[in-house]
């Protein structure tokens, strides 16, 4: 792997996402996009090979380049919606490759979770704060985007040259994983073993959430000019 | 092995930072903080799948569980408040809140 | 007599109790004052104790004068002869010294002319060996005859002025003034301070009694303490006794720094014994050095040139306290440290000179300026002053008993002095001027009685008591030096001049009064006139003790000679340097000292004899007599050349605290101050600002970390 | 009361520490209708300290501890691998007793003369208050350095709340100022003492770091540059702390602000802390660079002595006044420690007793004169002494005191410290005389003090005294019942020195100056194996190649030619002093 190459990708990767975030001063929108997505792509074809088998590799590709772009998206579009739509895709894609790490609870866990409950939550509160008339100001322009990409992109080339750079070490000898790793009784007993006061302590965290989230949100907002309830 | 899903989830975690940095919608900004879960929820399992030693474990899954509970609770609260921010000032934007400042 | 000597009347440690009833008393009327009782009977505490403390003093004059006796034996050696023995003798004990450390050598016990007893020990000096014991600064009692002298006259004065003040203390109804008790508890607390003083038997306690009665001092000069003018002079006495006392207790440390490399085991080098053993052998130079440093005591307690300033101003205080504590007793401590280190004055020949010099100068200047003064009682403190310098110019002459002699007749013609001029303060309305009241003779006649023996006896009148002591230091200093002597006569003649002019101001001519006196001034009652009585007759008899009653050729008027039972008395207790200086002759010396005094009250007599209303001095002298009415200016130089100048020291220092320290602390914390002003612009409190920087933080680690890896290998 | 075994003195000296801890907590947390009692459970247990502490310093022995307490409070690795450990370690000895005696003396009169000056946040203002006491017993009985050092810097949190609460009208400023001027120099202290406990974990070839007190005051082998510099770090502390002159201008503007117990208890106690740093740690722990630094302390004691008189003389503030007087009498305590004589150390822990009484003393006479008239300005009072004979009784009385009048407590040790320097080799009389202009300069400002707001005709500001809270035109029974056991002191020890004495002078002996002697006689040569009393060198021979430090040795030629005679007295054994019949 020519790491000179990842370098390149990477700098166009940025490149692009910042001309795609929204707002920026380059905001050059579909031009850039596509650029990004060329990238992403190639990214990921480059990726591919890395991992192992091949129908395997062929998956994870898919599955990476679904995840990448799907981010992208979440992070550059606009409208608040379809961010969400895209971070779907993301965790969709997610869960498929959990499931090519044989972790299939999980991934069926994450996907109940994510997509069934918690962007359920997203979507209501987006629709709460929609106003009518396009995207908010806000939404339009971004924060920061040069500053925000490239340290991103330094952090990611740190992390992409340490992994690559052990490449051998991390790819080589794939463990063979064992007929029942998967198996939902395993992961069950572990939790309730190893891992059991943990899992009280979730408990907890997600009982106090709970009352946390209500209180919270029965809380009546005081204007400070007028200090009058609404 | 190992070494392609380390980098999807620093990709996906790199994206989440950097859109919570420069994203100016509370909403949006969360949905990053998710990204970024999912980046290391995939790292989490990957290592627990092709560990260094060459024995898998079911560490990662676990922790990955933890951490779908968190984020979970983690959604509800931060949800929460920002329907209550946006209740006050009518906006998602997080800059109108700059009481940290000191003046 | 010698085998006698060694038992005494009564125990000493009965004598040791001394200083300690008057404190008792003065601790009885506190607890009066706590518990509120009656005012009116706050003296008798006092009287009570300072009479106990008096009766012990009269019995230990006689035993005090037996254990001089028999602990200086049968040699003559405090003399200036021994002085040259000394020399020898140096080099002598040096030799012993490299013995000493052998461990063969048993100390000698100091050979002194007198009883030290310890009380207890108080100040530990934690040298090494402390767990033995170490080295201690102990309350220790010495009685020698030189203590039974002050302590007799001391007592029997205080006595005297206690009871006076049962009158003096109360108005014209026989209501006791405001502070009648707080009054009374400061003169018991001042007889014990000064009874330690002068009982002191180290100088550590010596200078816890010079310290003490500048405070009760202190105390009673601002017992009218409303008046400014009172607040400030008992603040002004203070102050300037510290400064003596600055240089004394500098003089203490001296003593233990040269002293102490010379003792053996078992000896405290701050004891009186030990440091007048071992004298002789310090080199000339830590002689003067200590020499000079305890004058400079001397000199502040009492009041001499150049210190003098705090002693007229002192008259704001109570005539009572006037009396005794401003001319008989406590301003007397100065002659009497030196009278007692007389040891370690006398192996300095250049401390001596210095002393004369100051008396010298203080002898002429007091008397010049108490010539143009009408506060009755600020002539009086400048005659004290005048006087004091005469018993210096003794000790400097090296006759130190002509100076305890002159102290002890001083102590009572002066307190009567001012007892008197109380008394018509008293009947005056608390008026003392001059210039505002005359022919008082007819109105006061007991108190106009006992004055002019009391004069008469300042002035020097033949056959008085100020007649002998003054006349021995007269010679004393011509045996010094004829300029000193000369001086000193002068002096004599200008005290009889200015002592009768207050006298015939006050006593003779038109009956004048002033306003405050009321309608009908009258005779102070028998409480007061009595003590007046009792001083008189000790004015006009006290310098009896120090004559000889013997006819020939060398008498004065054929029968009286001077050096009486008082000189053998103190004979041993007190080097004196120049035997020449007591020797007969200078018979020509009293006649005409006698005849000055008598011209001196003549002169007085023409000018002032009616009284008149303008002074006909401040004429005839003109712009002489306006410097010593304004006391040579004094107060206002020290105030610009001392005062200010230490006082603009201390608001720069304060100004350098505020400004210069605090602004260099300033500048020091100005370096994160500013970085933190710096800082502050990033912290805009927008959330994502922070975590962009978290953001920036981490990467930068991870680039770090990669960085270490690689160049880790 | 006398504890009789060491089980009862180990009680004590624990109860010091923890009851006022405790009762913080209580006052702290009693419910508001119950606020009444915070002031009444705060003196009892004030009352308690005080019978506590009180036998506790009369059962001190010249040597031994009392109420030893060891247990392990912080623990990191093991013999083996080596790491640290911090003992909670507490004991009183000889030194520390009579400290421990005046922080109970003052706690229950400084809680007490609260009673009516406070008036809210009580609850807090009380919990504070016990919470200083504990740190305040803390330091004086910890004999774990880093124990001590937590102590130390735990004594700034209460004071800090103490003044920036129920302070002046500039109190806030006062408080970070003080915090932070204490706080920076201590942080120096702190490196210094992890540096010393690490080379002394070195020296003795123990792998465990440990700040045993006794182990670190009986090091050898820490070479005259290490100890010079060490003694630079601790000074950084403790001088802020004393305060020293230069370091002392957080002082007047704390004290001026402070409630008035916040000053009786900084006065009294806290910068005492300082003090008795010098003399536990500076002075023991790294005798050369004492020896070293001697002179150089000597002149900012004299310097200090001179310039906070001086600074006091033109003060219009009574309390900043007496604030001043305390950077002056504190020169006087650091002049006699560094005159490195065994009756200059015993002087001055003689004057930290003495300055802690009487400046106390004024402190709360000055409170009690500010509760009624509402100002300290002098130029605003005047001629009290007819209104307030009781008050004037005692405020000339502590003057006197403060000014060294003999036969009261002031005096034993300006007296001594003077003498000391005076008799030093280290110093030697320069330094006496000049010092000693501040016994002068003492009576001067004092006495323009009490003659200002005492004599004279009267004057006060209208519509005062205020007589509302309770109080009457001169001192109330409760205030005379506070001042008077502190003029039983000021006389008993004016009298009396040795019930302090006795036992301080051979433990100062042993413990402070015995090190100092032989830091000044034989010079600590840069090689020196390390020796730990009695305990043989496990692996220091490894450590002595290093070739000598010359710097060191420069500093010692100097000092060895007259070390031997300079400390070691003239005579060896001095048997008892000749007494009398008496």
């Amino acid at each position: 792997m020519p790491s000179a190459l990842f370098v390149i990708l990477l700098t166009l990767g940025g490149a692009g996402l910042y001309l795609a975030m929204p707002g920026g001063r380059f905001h050059v929108g579909r031009a850039a996009l596509i650029v990004l997505l060329g990238a992403a792509a190639v990214l990921v074809s480059l990726i591919a090979p890395l991992a192992g088998p091949h129908e395997h590799g062929l998956w994870l590709a898919l599955l990476a380049l679904v995840a990448v772009v799907g981010a992208l998206r979440v992070i550059t579009h606009p409208r608040p919606v379809y961010s969400a739509l895209y971070f779907l895709l993301v965790i969709i894609a997610v869960g498929g490759m959990l499931v090519l790490l044989d972790a299939t609870f999980l991934a069926a866990a994450l996907l109940i979770i994510y997509a069934g409950a918690i962007m359920v939550t997203y979507m209501f509160v987006i629709m709460l704060a929609q106003k009518g008339g396009g995207p908010a100001p806000y939404d339009r322009a971004a924060r920061e985007p040069l500053i925000g990409v490239a340290t991103g992109f330094v952090l990611l080339a740190a992390l992409t040259g340490r992994v690559l750079g052990a490449g051998g070490e991390l790819g080589g000898a794939p463990a063979t994983p064992e007929a029942s790793l998967s198996n939902i009784v395993q992961v069950g007993a572990r939790l309730l073993t190893q891992y059991v006061v943990g899992v009280e302590i979730t408990g907890v965290l997600l009982l106090v959430a709970m009352v946390g989230a209500i209180t919270i949100a029965r809380r009546r907002a005081v204007t400070e000019q007028e200090g009058e309830f609404r | 092995m190992l070494a392609a899903y380390l980098l999807i989830g620093a990709g996906l975690f790199v994206l989440g930072l950097i859109g919570f940095v420069t994203r100016r919608n509370l909403i949006i900004m969360f949905l990053c903080t998710e990204l970024m879960f999912q980046g290391i929820v995939l790292n989490l399992v990957a290592f627990g799948r092709y560990p260094l030693d060459g024995h898998p474990t079911l560490d990662g899954q676990a922790f990955g569980l933890f951490l779908l509970a968190v984020a979970a609770a983690e959604a509800a609260l931060a949800l929460a408040l920002i329907v209550l921010l946006y209740r006050y000032r009518d906006t998602l934007d997080p800059n109108v809140w700059k009481l940290l400042k000191d003046e | 007599m010698l085998a006698q000597a060694s038992t005494t009347l009564l125990p000493l440690k009965l004598y040791a109790t001394l200083p300690f009833w008057p404190l008792l008393g003065a601790i009885v009327v506190g607890l009066m004052i706590a518990l509120r009782a009656r005012a009116e009977r706050a003296w008798w505490p006092i009287v009570a104790t300072v009479a106990v403390s008096a009766l012990l003093a009269m019995v230990f004059v006689f035993d005090a004068g037996r254990i001089t006796a028999h602990e200086s034996g049968g040699e003559a050696h405090a003399t200036a002869a021994q002085h040259a023995v000394g020399e020898t003798s140096r080099e002598v004990a040096h030799a012993g010294e490299g013995s000493a450390t052998g461990g063969e050598w048993t100390p000698e016990p100091a050979r002194v002319p007198g009883k030290t007893i310890t009380l207890f020990r108080w100040i530990s000096l934690g040298e090494r060996t402390s767990l033995q014991g170490g080295q201690w600064i102990a309350a220790t009692f010495y009685f020698d005859s030189l203590t039974g002298v002050m302590i007799g006259f001391v007592t029997f004065v205080s006595l005297m002025v206690v009871i006076y003040s049962i009158g003096y203390m109360r108005d014209h109804h026989g209501h006791p003034e405001r502070g009648y008790e707080r009054f009374f508890a400061f003169l018991g607390l001042f007889v014990f301070s000064m009874a330690t003083l002068v009982f002191a038997g180290n100088f550590v306690l010596l200078y816890l009694g010079w310290e003490l009665v500048g405070l009760c001092s202190y105390l009673l000069i601002g017992f009218y303490y409303p008046k400014p003018s009172a607040a400030a002079a008992a603040k002004k006495a203070f102050i300037v006794n510290r400064i003596g006392d600055f240089g004394f207790a500098l003089g203490i440390f001296s003593i233990y720094l040269f002293v102490k490399p010379l003792t053996h085991a078992g000896e405290n080098p701050l004891d009186y014994a030990v440091v007048f053993h071992y004298i002789h052998q310090l080199a000339p130079g830590q002689i003067t050095t200590i020499g000079l440093l305890l004058l400079c005591g001397a000199l502040g307690k009492s009041a001499q040139f150049p210190l003098y300033v705090w002693l007229p101003d002192a008259m704001e205080g109570p005539s009572p306290v006037s009396a005794l504590i401003h001319a008989a007793t406590m301003v007397t401590a100065g002659v009497y440290m030196i009278a007692r280190c007389s040891p370690i004055f006398a192996a300095s020949q250049a401390v001596l000179n210095v002393i004369v010099v100051l008396g010298v100068i203080g002898a002429v200047m007091a008397a010049t300026m108490a010539m143009a003064q009408f506060d009755m009682k600020r002539i009086l403190a400048y005659s004290t002053i005048s006087q004091l310098a005469y018993m210096f110019v003794a000790l400097g002459c090296g006759a130190p008993d002509s100076g305890i002699f002159h102290v002890y007749t001083h102590a009572f013609f002066k307190a009567l002095l001012f007892l008197g001029a109380g008394s018509v303060m008293h009947q005056m309305g608390h008026v003392i001027d001059l210039r505002k009241f005359s022919g008082l003779g007819r109105i006061l006649p007991h108190t106009r009685n006992t004055m002019l023996v009391g004069c008469l006896a300042l002035a020097g009148f033949p056959l008085l008591a100020g007649f002998w002591s003054k006349d021995e230091i007269v010679h004393a200093s011509f045996q010094y030096h004829p300029a000193v002597g000369v001086l000193m006569l002068a002096t004599a003649a200008m005290t009889a001049y200015y002592t009768f002019r207050m006298y015939f101001l006050c006593f003779h001519g038109p009956t004048r009064l002033p306003d405050e006196a009321g309608e009908h001034p009258h005779e102070s009652p028998r409480v007061m006139t009595i003590p007046l009585y009792v001083l008189a007759v000790g004015a006009a008899l006290a310098g009896y003790l120090g004559v000889t009653v013997a006819g020939g050729a060398h008498s004065f008027l054929g029968f009286l000679r001077p050096h009486g039972l008082l000189h053998h008395y103190l004979h041993g207790s007190t080097i004196i340097v120049d035997e020449n200086a007591h020797a007969g002759g200078g018979l020509w010396l009293m006649y005409l000292s006698a005849l000055l005094a008598i011209g001196g009250i003549a002169a007085a007599w023409l000018r002032y004899g009616t009284a008149p209303r303008v002074d006909p001095d401040s004429i005839t002298l003109g712009r002489l007599w306006s410097i010593w009415n304004a006391k040579y200016y004094v107060d206002e130089f020290y105030d610009r050349a001392f005062v200010r100048p230490l006082r603009g020291l201390g608001r720069l220092c304060f100004a350098i605290d505020r400004n210069g320290i605090d602004g260099l602390i300033w500048v020091v914390t100005a370096v994160p101050r500013g970085l933190g002003a710096g800082l502050r612009l990033i912290q805009n409190g927008a959330m994502q600002t922070y975590a962009l920087g978290m953001a920036i933080g981490v990467t930068a680690l991870v680039l770090i970390w990669r960085w270490m890896e690689a160049a880790g290998g | 009361m006398i504890p009789r075994s060491d089980a009862m003195a180990a009680l004590g000296v624990n109860l010091l520490i923890f009851l006022p801890l405790l009762a913080a907590i209580v006052v702290w947390t009693l419910p508001e209708r119950r606020e009444g009692l915070a002031p009444r459970i705060a003196l009892a247990v004030g009352v308690v300290v005080f019978l506590v502490a009180l036998p506790l310093w009369l059962a001190t022995s010249a040597e031994g501890l009392l109420g030893q307490t060891s247990a392990s409070w912080i623990v990191v690795g093991n013999e083996d691998v080596g790491g640290l450990r911090i003992a909670y370690h507490v004991a009183l000895d000889a030194i520390s007793a009579p400290l421990v005696a005046l922080t109970g003396l003052l706690v229950p009169l400084a809680v007490w003369c609260s009673f009516t000056a406070i008036k809210h946040r009580v609850r807090e203002y009380y919990a504070w208050i016990l919470a200083l006491t504990a740190g305040m017993f803390g330091v004086f009985v910890a004999r774990d350095v880093l124990l001590f050092y937590v102590f130390f810097e735990f004594t700034l949190v209460p004071l800090y709340f103490l003044i920036g609460i129920w302070g002046g009208a500039d109190r806030r400023y006062a408080a970070n100022k003080f915090f932070i001027y204490t706080f920076v120099g201590s942080v120096i202290t702190f490196a210094g003492i992890l540096y010393l406990a690490i080379r002394a974990a070195d020296l003795t070839g123990t792998s465990v770091i440990h700040f045993d007190l006794r182990m670190l005051s009986t090091l050898t082998g820490l070479s005259a540059a290490e100890q010079s510099l060490l003694f630079v770090a601790f000074f950084c502390g403790f001088a802020i702390k004393v305060p020293f002159f230069p370091l002392h201008t957080w002082l007047p503007l704390a004290h001026t602000e402070a409630p008035t117990a916040g000053s009786v208890l900084l006065a009294g106690v806290l910068l005492k802390l300082g003090t008795y740093g010098f003399l536990r740690f500076s002075l023991p722990l790294v005798p050369a660079g004492a020896v070293h630094w001697a002179t150089v302390m000597g002149w900012l004691a004299i310097a200090g002595i001179v310039y906070g008189a001086l600074c006091c003389w033109v003060q219009t503030d009574v309390k900043k006044l007496v604030a001043y007087s305390s950077v002056s009498h504190l020169g006087f305590c650091m002049l006699g420690m560094f005159s490195l004589v065994p009756f200059g150390l015993s002087g001055s822990v003689l004057y930290m007793i003495n300055h802690g009484i009487s400046t106390g003393a004024l402190f709360l006479v000055v409170g009690m004169i500010y509760e009624r008239y509402h100002t300290r300005d002098m130029n605003q009072l005047g001629g009290l002494a007819r209104k307030m004979p009781v008050m004037t009784f005692f405020l000339v009385l502590f003057v006197l005191s403060s000014i060294g009048l003999p036969g009261l407590n002031g005096f034993v040790s300006e007296f001594t410290v003077l003498f000391a320097a005076y008799n030093s080799t280290t110093l030697g009389p320069a330094y006496g005389v000049v010092g000693a202009s501040g016994i002068l300069l003492g009576a001067i400002y004092m006495l323009y003090m009490a003659g200002r707001v005492l004599f004279g005709p009267l004057k006060e500001p209208a519509g005062t005294p205020d007589t509302s809270a309770g109080l009457t035109t001169d001192l109330t029974r409760r205030e005379i019942a506070i001042l008077v056991p502190l003029a039983i002191a000021v006389v008993a020890l004016g009298v009396f020195p040795r019930v302090i004495t006795d036992s301080l002078d051979p433990a100062l002996d042993h413990q402070v100056m015995q090190r100092v002697t032989a830091a000044a006689a034989a010079p600590v040569a840069p090689f020196a194996s390390a020796t730990v009393s009695g305990e043989t060198p496990k692996h220091s021979s490894d450590r002595r190649t290093t070739p000598g430090d010359t710097r060191g040795d420069t500093i010692f030629t100097r000092e060895d030619s007259r070390g031997l005679e300079r400390l070691r007295g003239p005579d060896a054994g001095v048997p008892e002093l000749a007494a009398g019949g008496f």
